[in-house]
């Protein structure tokens, strides 16, 4: 992965949570307080704007712009989380201007481990943990990016059957179960756009 | 949606220079940012309190930004938790050199975000404490879970760790007096109608005209039950007993009540359902040294309510009749 | 219709029970009457102030009891002047001596029985005067009709007048401050969405979801014009306007502002309202003493805003800062 | 007339203003505030058990405990118009037992002119005074009970035509044309029962 790929990447997630924005917020308005979709948009439109106004060297550098940015934009549950695992990615891909697939695998990893650590949340408890740690594992386990796209949908909707433990949706308790978790769902597009960029240029 | 603003997307910077600009004497906005501080910041040997959250509770938390309660709130966008860097910018506006707590409603978002800044202030050598409200009764509570909301409660731990702060005791104090509040709170809400976040457009739930919901938060989240309307009194009554399900407040007992309107319940009806609330006090036995009625804690346009008890000791009465001037709250001087 | 009572026709009493019984330290309910007056009543040697109107306006009247302000305050059923008699029992309660001024709002129903109750007051030798507010300026004045109505500028009247007394005037001087206050308050809403008296179970009006309503008044009446919804830029330019058209406000003029919610406007939207009133204000060189926000007046739950302005002289403006200690508005002796 | 058809003719216009409560509510919508029915059935309710209570001994007593009641129980505008309009019916009638058609004629003048004294009102300013005044005219003139009746329905309809100048409607200007004013319907229930008990015992 070059610094265009992942820039790609991010504007592509970028455009795809600015698409759904609606869809999340009626999500998290089911199981949550309704602005799932606002605060990603409102934080990675800025990371649009300034993917544009100051280009980065590498695709660290790329990750590392768009880590502040959700730190300081996005507010809510999903800015700490998307921003520390993002800051984790940029930490684990340094400066290097191409990226192997094995150390994208790494730095994901720590992603993950970063959001499980601000969240205190494990697998299971409807969360994106719940996509993000299928996923990373996935690809650990050598899943090509054809293969982690379904493996990220299934995830996603697993956590329809899920009852809520963390996050806003563990108020409601049993009456969390049926709906699809809004930091699940904008996590699956996170890793499908990675998994598209991926394969259009292998 | 039917509301009055100009953008939904500056709906919270607009609102806050609305309340810089009603507030002058009491406040000012520290540029460039969302906080709110007291006028006259930092308060030189004075522990600093910073508060805040997601907009749309007004008057929290920027009402009680003043003498007796808080040095500075920090405003998120509408029911979105601010970020570290705002939070931050808030604790270095009001360390008075004796240090600062961060009061924070137990929120994930919140936790998260407040943490955070807390690590950034520590790097600067700032002396930061933290306490979570968690007074919401309406979810059971467990250690696998991030536990209870912060709700209205969370205005008691303002009024009465501002006091310990205005009469100079320490960090440790102050925390240890938040701490001592939040131990002896509880609350419950209910709601009839939910509320529209300006920029979703749309409401979080929905209700039928004879139905409505216990144990709702106050950000637009559906509760934790759906009944069919209940009175003023049942309601009382069962917002009560499960407040007292957990506080055991027993015959004798002092405590202070808060009834909160959640945005559109009039006042008359906090005021009918108070009456309920009082009977059922009186019936227990309890003294209730303070009944507080109004909006402290809002979801908006949200109607319903909150109730909230807090058990009262010798010293927490002492503080929570201590004087205060916010442009929400306001107390006398015995 | 959701509301949060027992019973439609108790709910003016259960609502003054509750009142008392949040409000004890300040105030008492008149037994067997619909009468709520300072706890120590009557104040010897100072002039009584008598308030009321229908319910559903809280917290006016009853908010405003205490301290500074009213001496009584008598409540109606919901949106219906209260009866001469109830008046009359205020009025005795309260006069300590040095006479009993009323403080009406325009409306033919509220006119007719204060002026019913001063007759029989005057007949027991109670010197009673009474002052008619009648700050909207929504309808235009003409000696034909019976007038303006008198809308949230009442409560300005109240809080200097209720200075004025307290500080030992006699009644003709109460009398001819509160009538300099009436000359110089000017007030004009409008809404969004109406409300519902609860006897009644349906709204007044209906408003279509881009529609909104100039000009509405405090009782879920229809107000003179209605518009597609604006801005509330646009809203304050308009409503400012039209109260700037009667009070003449000239650069360098020292004014009080007042911004009523009329019940389910959340304090964002009033606060986003304040800034845009601000912003006029200060294009106008006009200088606010004194910025107040939040429900003073209200109307249910109806969604809708006021603007009053108020005009100071410099012994307004003492009169309005002084000291005042009531369950709604606070001001500390500065 | 004497206490009986007193009696009767009250209790029918407390029965029909209770039979059209919603009805006078609407009207009230429309033009003011909502509770013209509402505090004319809280008052007239409270008349009828005073009169099954405390049965009076003339026709100026059964309307002199109804005037009582009226001021203190209806509020608003109406209590004090109806209150103050009964009350100088019931002195012009005094405590004869058996009232003749002139005299009651007579009363009713008083009851008008209170009307118009404490509601500073006129005829054309669309309130009770425009079936009140015509009504009372109609019988000075010598109109028959049945002649009556369609004078009072006729002034009745005229207010929708008027622009209100007194009163909560007058609030509306020029929108207040075009609906009929409440207090004008409820004083035609309280004229149209009178000439249906006065008919009935001739
Ligand atoms: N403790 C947690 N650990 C991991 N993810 C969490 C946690 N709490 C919430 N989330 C995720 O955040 C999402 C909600 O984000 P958002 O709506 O932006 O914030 P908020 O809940 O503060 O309104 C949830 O759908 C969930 O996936
Ligand atoms: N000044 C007045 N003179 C005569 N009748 C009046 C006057 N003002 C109001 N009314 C009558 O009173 C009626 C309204 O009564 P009601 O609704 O009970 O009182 P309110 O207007 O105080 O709510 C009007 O329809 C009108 O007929
Ligand atoms: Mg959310
Ligand atoms: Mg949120
Ligand atoms: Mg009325
Ligand atoms: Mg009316």
């Amino acid at each position: 992965m070059d610094k265009q790929m992942a820039a790609e990447w991010l504007k592509r997630f970028a455009e795809t949570v600015e698409k759904n924005k609606e869809e999340l917020t009626k999500l998290d308005q089911a199981v949550g307080d309704g602005d799932h979709g606002i605060n990603m948009n409102r934080g990675l439109q800025e990371v649009l704007r300034k993917m544009e106004e100051v280009p980065a060297d590498s695709p660290g550098g790329v990750v590392k712009a768009a880590a502040m940015i959700c730190i300081s934009k996005v507010g809510g549950a999903s800015g700490p989380l998307y921003g520390s695992a993002l800051m984790k990615i940029a930490s684990a891909l340094g400066d290097e201007e191409d990226v192997e697939g094995k150390q994208l695998t790494k730095a994901l990893r720590d992603g993950v481990d970063a959001i499980k650590k601000r969240g205190r949340a494990e697998e299971g408890e409807k969360t994106m943990v719940d996509v993000w740690e299928p996923a990373v594992q996935a690809l650990e386990q050598g899943s090509s990016w054809q293969e982690l796209t379904e493996i990220v949908k299934k995830a996603r909707d697993n956590t329809i059957d899920m009852k809520a433990t963390k996050g806003r949706a563990a108020y409601l308790g049993d009456r969390s179960i049926g709906h699809l978790d809004p930091g699940a769902v904008s996590s699956s597009y996170f890793f499908l756009e990675l998994a598209c960029v991926m394969e259009e240029s292998s | 949606m039917k509301k009055l603003l100009n953008n939904v997307d500056q709906v919270v910077e607009d609102m806050l220079n609305g309340m810089a600009a009603a507030h002058s004497t009491y406040l000012r906005r520290l540029q460039n940012t969302t906080v709110l501080v007291r006028k006259q910041s930092p308060v030189n040997g004075k522990v600093g309190i910073v508060s805040g959250g997601g907009s749309g509770h007004e008057p929290a938390h920027g009402g009680f930004v003043g003498k007796g309660m808080l040095d500075a709130a920090v405003a998120g966008e509408v029911f979105t938790s601010p970020t570290p860097d705002q939070v931050f910018e808030a604790i270095k506006a009001v360390d008075g050199g004796k240090g600062v707590l961060l009061v924070i409603k137990n929120y994930t978002g919140d936790v998260m975000n407040f943490e955070m800044a807390a690590e950034m202030a520590e790097a600067e050598g700032i002396n930061v404490q933290q306490v979570v409200v968690n007074d919401d009764v309406a979810v059971e509570d467990s250690s696998f879970t991030s536990g209870r909301r912060g709700i209205a409660g969370t205005v008691f731990v303002h009024k009465i760790a501002g006091a310990a702060a205005e009469s100079g005791a320490d960090l440790d104090e102050v925390k240890e007096t938040a701490e001592k509040v939040i131990h002896h709170v509880k609350s419950m809400g209910m709601s009839l109608s939910p509320c529209i976040v300006p920029a979703a457009g749309t409401p979080g739930f929905e209700l039928a005209e004879n139905e409505m919901e216990i144990g709702t938060g106050i950000h637009g989240e559906p509760g934790v039950e759906r009944t069919s309307i209940l009175s003023s009194k049942e309601t009382a009554r069962l917002l009560f007993d499960k407040v007292q399900d957990d506080l055991h407040l027993q015959k004798g007992d002092r405590a202070a009540v808060l009834i909160n309107g959640l945005g559109s319940t009039p006042l008359m009806e906090q005021y009918v359902f108070t009456s309920d609330v009082k009977e059922i006090l009186d019936e227990h036995g309890i003294e209730t040294a303070d009944v507080i009625v109004g909006e402290w804690m809002t979801s908006l346009e949200m109607a319903g309510i909150s109730l909230t008890l807090l058990k009262l000791t010798p010293d927490l009465e002492e503080k929570l009749f201590a004087e205060a001037d916010t442009p929400a709250m306001k107390r006398f001087a015995k």
